[in-house]
């Protein structure tokens, strides 16, 4: 059976120059960094050239650049890290209504410990208005944290613009580019933004670690206590060969961005036109131009998301949906919703998102089995019942 | 994939009594698309037995293959009978649901019993059963 | 030139059946075990077939073991995420003065979020002793913690019977096991313990992984807030080839642990009696019994810890001191001086951890090239100097 | 290894001017255990300048590499050029110094100026320099 991983927004798999790059650090140099002898130089070697390697990625110092064990961590350091810093000056915090549920719940939690949380709506693209940003800050509005891109349908938020809000007024502003860094440029200087998360196993790195980058002279708390590792920021012994596997990636990225994202975009393009032209009742979610170049996502209507997932896989092809049924939340796409989808809409969503490794193949393929099974779930849809009924009796 | 039993990916790949009754005795709807599934059980009664029951569900891989099976153990059962079918009945018949699974998408008993409530308000108002 | 790593509690190599376990992960098997799809499934299979072989380790179910990315996150999700979720019952916290950082800083800062802690002492050798912690344990009293081993005299503390003294105030315990989980047995029920952290990197597992164990039926606050990866109480993708490694470090050393513990304790006993043989004026730390297998720890008395680090690992011998220079946080250990070790002597430390591949030879390497190098920095101290001048002036 | 200087570990493990002077003209000691590091500066002066500097350091391999830079530059210096050594000066002839070495280790400026402050006083009660 021919298998096609379209998940890439889930994870991506190692690179193999990555796994290299990796390898000596599972084997003989598997120093502690944090040791002063032999061992612990190669190791702190390793590590420190990787901290290049991510920062240049990212136009930003090496020395601001702060490892993590994941996207998550960092965007849980990043707001409560920032907020508690930040607290003398207030404790009101700004996010997006679509942002990750690290951003989310991380938010939700410093509610807990007496900030305010303000959420910033999306228009039906996904879209962010910078002018709703400024509108909900406010004189003791301390920090702004708004996504670079959202991974699930794709849309890239105008973050300069939010950037020059913040900073008008004087606000810490963070951006989650765990779904962006890697993927398409990314530059600390150029977005103006205050911190910025990122995460390896979203462009080909490893999985365990990710970054947190701090502006130079912007305080932060740290979310994991005890020793003076990444300058006392963040401690715990550091995962040396996932933060090499990092840095490896990083510059990989780099240097071959324009390719990747050229060859992406073909694909993305390919069945963004081609899927809807093949099955009635399909929306394409997320921005129509300013999207992740690998990011292709839809809601195939009347039928629900993980059902077609299943069997979409019954046929090799791996895909992710926001459904309900998926979450595990039992709750439709938060994004999805934001976006002023109905739930019932919302739940037919599936994302493709394409990786190195695709081809014009793979989206032949799924042009080729995703239609029979849509019309397989539909005939056992209420719901598609119920519309054909009411569009025969309107005829 | 979910964490299925092979039963359950038995009455997903192939579910049972797929489709809608013309003229049924009896039509049962629950659910809704916030949690995610939707069931429509349509139910032919004979001698107070259900002759035949057939579903339309929206939905995720448990919910399409609890419907199935409940409309299998449902057919040729008296109303009486149908009417005590569980969704504890129906987990373990079907080898088991994950945890996450078991409320939302167990609603099949609640769609069958709806339909059987139908009919028998409907045959109440007409004064007297098939 | 003989290289000789004598600094596994620092870190331990990578055992090369672990490393062989986990390089499917690393390669094909890249999914993420969150994804409904076939790459998804493999994940979580090798996922939770780690988490079994863990749980079996330290006698627990698995489904109470959340995985984390170091023991210092297991320390902190502890410390932070069991006391948040207590604290309707009161706000003090015990833990004992010679915890790791990990431990003792995350206390601090509950300290600063309202709470109250209080330092237990120990002995000489670094015994608690539970009446102490009896003592300390008050009415509001929340959250005991206590290290199982200290890491850097290898001391093991009395823990199922501080358990008993927790259980009977019915205060919820927590034990730090990163020393000792995979190293020496670690049975949940049989120390009593409410939860219990252990790290990967210290019994030849992978770096960047660790795990936190919560007795069914405990509360606590996740520390990680995002997904609902580990039944919602870590979020993050799961770092799934450490995971599989760390499963596999569970599984060995379950199976070699008493030939493990046979071949440490010789080495240990071996430089234990033979350096204060050849060099004098030195202390042995930690308890002389109770110690952990691996380790041999001492204070070289008028002379500092780094510079003979230093001068060890130009003769290939790569130690650990705690001293001041060493931590780079500038203090000396703060276990040695709770055990009360004056500063000029804990200056002195020196710990030699030794691990599976360590030999007699490398014992023996240690105590031909250490004399000479005391005798130099001796030569060099004006501690000493003062010593034996007063010792001549006695005579 | 800490991050040092091909300078400082020169220093380190060829320390010059290790040693105490047999009646010396002024000693000076610096530091404590708490920090880690501690020097003790002896000197001997001829025509008000360092004839001879010689030093004994307890401390990590910065405080004995500084301690060995200072005996060599101040080594011929009059006592105030020698005075006028900083920690600035000694971290900049050492190639640098780790910033968290930095303070903590940097002191032996002020075991030298300790030793000829000690002279001074000395020679100021007797009446007279050397
Ligand atoms: C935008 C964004 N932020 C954060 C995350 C969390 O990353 P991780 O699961 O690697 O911790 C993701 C994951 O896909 C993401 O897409
Ligand atoms: C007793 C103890 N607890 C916690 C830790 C922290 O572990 P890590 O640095 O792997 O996060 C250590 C590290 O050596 C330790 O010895």
């Amino acid at each position: 059976m021919r298998m096609v991983y379209l998940d890439n927004a889930a994870t991506t798999p190692l690179l193999p120059e990555v796994r290299e790059a990796m390898l000596p650090y599972l084997g003989e140099a598997f120093g502690n960094p944090s040791c002063l002898h032999d061992w612990g130089d190669k190791a702190r070697g390793a590590m420190e050239e990787a901290r290049s390697q991510v920062a240049q990625l990212i136009g930003a110092n090496a020395e601001d650049i702060i490892f993590t064990g994941s996207g998550t961590e960092s965007n849980n350091f990043a707001i409560k890290g920032l907020a508690l810093a930040q607290q003398n000056k207030g404790k009101h915090i700004v996010v997006s209504a679509i942002e990750h549920f690290s951003v989310l719940h991380s938010a939700k939690t410093m509610e807990k410990l007496g900030f305010e949380v303000s959420l910033v709506p999306v228009d039906k693209s996904g879209v962010v208005d910078p002018h709703d940003v400024e509108h909900a800050t406010k004189k003791d509005t301390i920090l702004i944290s708004i996504m670079h891109a959202n991974g699930e349908v794709g849309t890239i938020e105008p973050i300069a613009e939010i950037a020059r809000i913040a900073r008008k007024n004087k606000v810490v502003f963070h951006t989650d580019a765990v779904a962006t860094a890697g993927t398409i440029p990314v530059d600390v200087n150029e977005l103006g933004v205050d911190a910025l998360s990122l995460s390896g196993n979203q462009f080909y790195g490893p999985k365990g670690v990710g970054a947190l980058w701090v502006r130079k002279g912007v305080r932060i708390m740290p979310l994991l206590d005890g020793g003076v590792q990444e300058g006392g920021r963040r401690a715990g012994t550091e995962n040396v060969p996932a933060i090499v596997g990092l840095g490896k990636a990083a510059q990989v990225a780099q240097a071959s961005m324009p390719a990747r994202i050229k060859h992406l975009t073909q694909l993305r393009d390919r069945l963004l036109t081609k899927l809807p032209a093949k099955i009635d009742h399909v929306v394409v979610t997320g921005h129509p131009k300013n999207r992740l170049p690998g990011n292709a996502s839809f809601c195939i209507e009347f039928i629900e998301g993980e059902s077609m997932l299943m069997l979409l896989n019954m046929q090799g092809v791996a895909v992710t949906s926001g459904s309900a049924c998926t979450s595990r939340a039992l709750k439709a796409s938060h994004v999805l919703i934001a976006m002023k989808l109905s739930h019932a809409i919302a739940q037919g969503s599936l994302l493709f998102s394409f990786g190195l490794d695709n081809t014009a193949e793979d989206v032949d393929h799924v042009l080729e089995v995703l239609p029979p099974i849509v019309d397989r779930l539909r005939q056992m849809s209420p719901l598609y019942s119920k519309f054909t009924k009411q569009t025969k009796e309107a005829k | 994939m979910p964490v299925y039993s092979e039963k359950v990916m038995d009455h997903f790949m192939h579910p049972r009594n797929v489709g809608e009754i013309e003229n049924p005795d009896g039509v049962g709807e629950v659910g809704n698309p916030v949690c995610g599934d939707m069931m429509s059980f349509y139910i032919k009664v004979r001698d107070n037995r259900l002759a035949d029951v057939k579903f339309k569900t929206f939905g995720c891989g448990a919910a399409i293959a609890v419907s199935s099976i409940v409309s299998e153990m449902a057919t040729g059962m008296t109303l009486d009978e149908a009417m005590k079918i569980t969704p504890r009945l129906v987990a373990d018949e079907l080898g088991g649901l994950p945890k996450n699974k078991f409320h939302c998408s167990n609603l099949g008993h609640e769609a069958l019993q709806k339909a059987i409530k139908d009919y028998r308000s409907k045959t109440k108002t007409k004064g007297g059963a098939k």
